[in-house]
């Protein structure tokens, strides 16, 4: 076990699979010398060398494009985009390429590339250094999407990712890259895809949430457990494939349910889960579904505190679907 | 994927001079322009009649696609866009397994997926296309770089046309190219058309080949009607980027005889002269007058020729229409790996559907 | 009134608009000389001249692009999109530029362009000729997003998108264009954004679609009525803005909620109608809601009769639905 | 948007040679770069002290800026990247306006909705840019096939670097300017860096001027320390343009003399010695020494000229730092011209929980 940040777990995660797999390459822009803008790939390319840790032109497209290339060739490239904002000049690459070379092909061409890039809200990065466009590819069949909350997790997740087999959007909850920090396994440490992980047990309301969120949620149900609301805090881990059996169990329990994400709450995957709930658990619902989340506007930049849910925000919500049934 | 097929028989013959196809050869590549020809044709007329769902033709574009192919290495990696026919049947794929695709029965190793035209084998070496244009153009390039690192000495090539020279694609992947020095030909079939606008609305450069400028890459044009041509343009650049002096942009100039498409009609919007100048430069006419000449092919021999490739088709065509269709449930796999539990339960739920019996559309 | 089928009601709506207002123009591949690859554009080209119907380049990146120039310069542009399926190497203009132009600029440059669009499966177009969408575009806040369902539709809802204030994703259900016809008002005929339309009253479930599937929801109800079930269908013709108050009427009205769309499941649009009702209707809810949708894998081309739902089996649905509560 | 402001000053002074920047306007060019190598300063250190979020500085490119702008029409459009604020100087946008906008308080047109240096203003004819880089090229292009359509005899001005030319809007706006021969120039500031990647690293042509071939369109190589140079290659692009004889690409060399951002360390990545060769061409300083050789500027008047830009930089922080911050509801408005039910329903529910004056982090 070691102390780390999450941005330091991403950059072990990444520096260990280099060197149990020759395959394994990264490539981005700033990612060389300069260790990327985040530090993520710090020390990689004095480690492993400008064959294998690629500075690219400024070019989403090409980086994916050219990821997908090297996958359907056999190497293992991880792609980082500077920021998830600047991912759609890649997006036609990676919905119309990336996520369909397997299925198009019968099977002949799997193509595993993972995408990292940084996202969310709360480094005063208004419109363009914030979006949490996560349900974009959720909503793309082809694709898993993961989303750490822990440095144990960005490591776990991020291992399991580089050695799948399919594609992965991995996204890194920037807010969170220095501010939280925890102790994180040595060695090959995997976090499976498609499991949940229960934060805090609880029987009056389940909380679901992912990424940086996780953190105001659990400040949140610890200020209410005072109050004597009990919250089932699950962290979803990954979105695709998602733990439709832990989510509906925890509701079962609790018979309440409280989505947390940042991004705008219309079509954002908070829907994906309230629907989920509407179709298997309706009977076990006491209360109406509540989502906390962004709202319907792009990212601002001098009013972020507000547009994030905060640890009230979140608390006054909870508290109101306890209240409510 | 290391079990590629020995397509292109190796010659006896040394190799007198190097950028020129070996005498020898030339009859076989001549007899895989006429199939081409032929069984192109004859897929337009199968979608005509409802047997197929929809085709892309070649015709006219014979010379450059087999010239290119035939000039290539069997252990290179092709990524076509949807028209290239020739370049298929210069690596073997048989016309049945072509067939299948086209019909997407249960012989199609794509499964039925995607619409004719859109194949790919590992076996062959040939990466299956997507419909938006220009993508392949990247992934080209990346899997030139892995070929690279990994001490391969092969080369990428992916098809596009003249309209495809607009897209994002073909400026990242350029780019990446030289700047990695990546060991790929970019293949341009200027065939004068993107659907209805001409080659001259596409863009305002002199050529096509003049856009390598822009990447510090080397360009070069070729008249795309003429085999011998278009095999040393590509046998060049092959030698060169294997030599690590960098990629190569070929515009090979031919034109598209037929229309863009199954859906499409050309007389809306293509004037009838050009496309007679053109056809009077018949790239399977011209070689089958060169080898009749030459002594190569006879009279005889020629007529043998289409009529054993004729038979071939008809053939392949009687055994791909007789294939099962493709299993329903078949549609769930290979999402991914595994299938996520929401799509689990969407194929179990649908199979205990199907299996209901209840009327279907 | 006159008898058109629905893209020659989209024809109408661009032929009348440009003879309206000399500001209003057409881009696109192909929507010249040759009238679009599906006749939308038929005859403008003779009519208005190669100033106001532009042929482009091969790139929908620089359609949007030029689009969007056109519209802060005062234009009003409508853009041709060949099929949905080619939209994404567009995406980062249309989410990045076109959703938050009036956003980011604090209102002073407002930007106006539709983005029309053929979308959906049924004409054996296989993964890259069938997709649908809109959830994307739903999500992404800072668009409108419209789908017809009918010729008068077709028409009403362009002409309105057309002399709107903002972006709107026009999406065109081609599996209908020949298909479907109707009447459709000569003149200036304009449906408003953010009203459904209620295509059927009924009692016992509320069927929420648009677009194609309104005609196999529209079998499917009324082969269910000689069974006794008695179908509302609300066509909820705009996604964003949403008839909210139409949709929770309804289920407030029968209790029961099917939602019908072609695309994938997961994080669909109907992922959004499902959250509103658990958050809105709950206590109103007598089954679990329903999504009867695509699969969640890419759009097969084979089977794609399959993957599509049919009137059978939304029948089978909402009659499943209809029993359970 | 009909509003513009004659931001430069109309001379009296015929023009005489009509490619140079008349000799009386001298002065006020030199003021500009001035006030913005000065400006651009203080707002890297306000960043530094908190006082604002964030800030991309221009040092170094003041003469291409400057030099550019002053060749424009004040009715020609800009479409800049995020480092331009020699053009919006010269454009006359007031520094109190700019530092609402990096700070994002009440005064802020942009209703503090954008990161610093992403300002714009129908005014001024700036458009707001974003920060995906390349976009607003072709933008500048739609709007300059408005223009022409419209018959308003203006050009319009798209600002990237370097880096920007791998884009795929560099690509596509530039396609687009030669095929429908938009009055655009297109004015690429080569910085040498695109924040750690290196000019040659970005691409392997030899220039970025170069990349016009690709398009049929004019490519310029200018010298973009030296304002005389940059003004008169925009000049006669400008007229080239109004002529109805197409685009032209500018590459215009300069260096950036400070961090990519507020959030860059130059340091590791860049050659300490490139940077002080550079500086001993700044462009401030030589175009000093020009006005002070031709008796333009004196050391009094330059000092006087030096004071009052930092007065008024003071006065304008102060001023700025003292408007109230922006109000929190206003960040529900312009998404749409008038919000969708959802938003509206947001909206009211967020401001009755801040009435209820919960603690708020
Ligand atoms: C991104 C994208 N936009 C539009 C289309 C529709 N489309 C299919 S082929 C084609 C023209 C392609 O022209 P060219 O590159 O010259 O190739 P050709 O068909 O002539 O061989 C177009 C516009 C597409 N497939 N992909
Ligand atoms: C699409 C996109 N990808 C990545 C970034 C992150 N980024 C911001 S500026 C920059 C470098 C731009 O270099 P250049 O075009 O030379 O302009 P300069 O900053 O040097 O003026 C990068 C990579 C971005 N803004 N947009
Ligand atoms: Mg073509
Ligand atoms: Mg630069």
């Amino acid at each position: 076990m070691t102390e780390l940040n999450l941005v330091q777990a991403v950059n072990r995660a990444l520096a260990e699979a280099m060197r149990a797999d020759p395959d394994v390459l990264v490539i981005g822009e700033d990612v060389g010398l300069n260790g990327g803008v985040f530090r993520a790939t710090e020390g990689l390319y004095k480690e492993f060398g400008a064959d294998r840790v690629i500075d690219s032109p400024l070019s989403e497209t090409g980086i994916v494009g050219a990821a997908i290339g090297m996958a359907l060739y056999g190497l293992k490239p991880v792609a980082e985009i500077q920021f998830l904002d600047f991912i759609y000049p890649a997006f036609d690459q990676i919905v119309s390429e990336l996520a369909k070379f397997r299925y198009r092909s019968g099977g002949q061409y799997p193509c595993h590339v993972v995408v990292r890039a940084p996202y969310g809200g709360g480094v005063k990065g208004g419109l363009y250094h914030s979006q949490s466009s996560e349900a974009y590819f959720a909503h793309t069949a082809g694709l898993k999407v993961a989303i750490p909350s822990s440095p144990a997790d960005a490591k776990g997740l991020l291992t399991t990712a580089i050695f799948d087999e399919d594609p992965v959007i991995f996204l890194e909850p920037k807010r969170i890259y220095r501010a939280v920090t925890g102790e994180v396994p040595d060695g090959d440490h995997r976090v499976p895809f498609g499991k949940a992980n229960t934060l805090r047990q609880g029987d009056d309301v389940s909380v679901f949430a992912y990424g940086a969120m996780i953190h105001p949620v659990l400040q949140a149900t610890d200020t209410l457990l005072a109050e004597g609301i009990s919250s089932e805090v699950v962290d979803l881990r990954t979105l695709v494939p998602l733990d439709e059996a832990a989510v509906c169990a925890s509701v079962e329990k609790t018979g309440r349910a409280v989505i947390v994400h940042e991004a705008p709450r219309t079509a954002g995957f908070g829907a994906e889960l309230a629907a989920l709930l509407a179709e298997k658990c309706l009977y076990s619902l006491k209360a109406p579904v509540l989502r906390i989340t962004g709202f319907d506007t792009p990212f601002p930049y001098a009013l972020e505190n507000l547009y994030l849910p905060t640890p009230e925000r979140i608390a006054h919500g909870i508290r109101s679907t306890v209240r409510a049934g | 994927m290391a079990d590629a097929t020995q397509a292109i028989p190796s010659s006896a013959e040394p190799p007198v001079r190097p950028l020129e196809i070996p005498r020898l050869e030339l009859p076989r590549a001549y007899r895989t322009m006429v199939l081409a020809r032929l069984f192109d044709d004859r897929c337009l007329a199968l979608q005509r009649q409802g047997r197929i769902g929809f085709y892309v033709p070649m015709g006219g574009q014979e010379a450059a696609q087999v010239g290119c192919t035939w000039a290539l290495d069997p252990a290179d990696w092709l990524f076509p866009a949807y028209r290239e026919l020739g370049a298929a049947l210069v690596r073997g794929v048989p016309l049945t397994l072509l067939l299948d695709q086209f019909i997407g029965n249960s012989g199609d190793l794509l499964k039925g997926r995607q619409m004719p035209n859109h194949y790919g084998y590992p076996k062959y070496r040939i990466v299956t296309g997507s419909s938006p244009v220009g993508t392949q153009i990247s992934h080209a390039v990346g899997a030139a770089m892995a070929a690279k690192k990994k001490g391969h000495a092969i080369v990428t090539v992916p098809f596009f046309g003249d309209g495809t020279t607009s897209s994002n694609d073909f400026h990242a992947g350029l780019n990446f190219a030289g700047v990695f020095q990546a060991p790929t030909i970019f293949f341009c079939q200027n065939n004068q058309w993107a659907i209805s606008l001409p080659r001259s609305r596409q863009t305002r450069s002199e050529t096509l080949a003049d856009k390598a400028v822009a990447y510090g890459i080397q360009g070069v044009v070729v008249d795309g009607m003429d085999v011998h041509a278009v095999y040393r343009a590509v046998k060049a650049a092959r030698d060169r980027a294997l030599r690590g002096d960098g990629p190569t942009l070929i515009e090979a100039q031919v034109y598209r005889f037929g229309p863009h498409s199954s859906s499409d009609d050309p007389k809306r919007y293509r004037p009838e002269e050009d496309l007679a100048a053109w056809k009077a430069r018949d790239p399977v006419t011209a070689l089958q007058h060169e080898l009749l000449e030459a002594g190569l092919l006879t009279a005889e021999s020629d007529a043998a020729l289409w009529d054993a490739a004729r038979a071939e088709i008809a053939s392949a065509i009687q055994e791909a229409e007789a294939t099962a269709p493709v299993d329903p449930l078949s549609m769930f796999d290979d999402v991914l790996a595994r299938p996520t539990p929401a799509l689990e339960a969407q194929r179990a739920e649908f199979a205990t559907w199907l299996g209901q019996g209840e009327t279907r559309t």
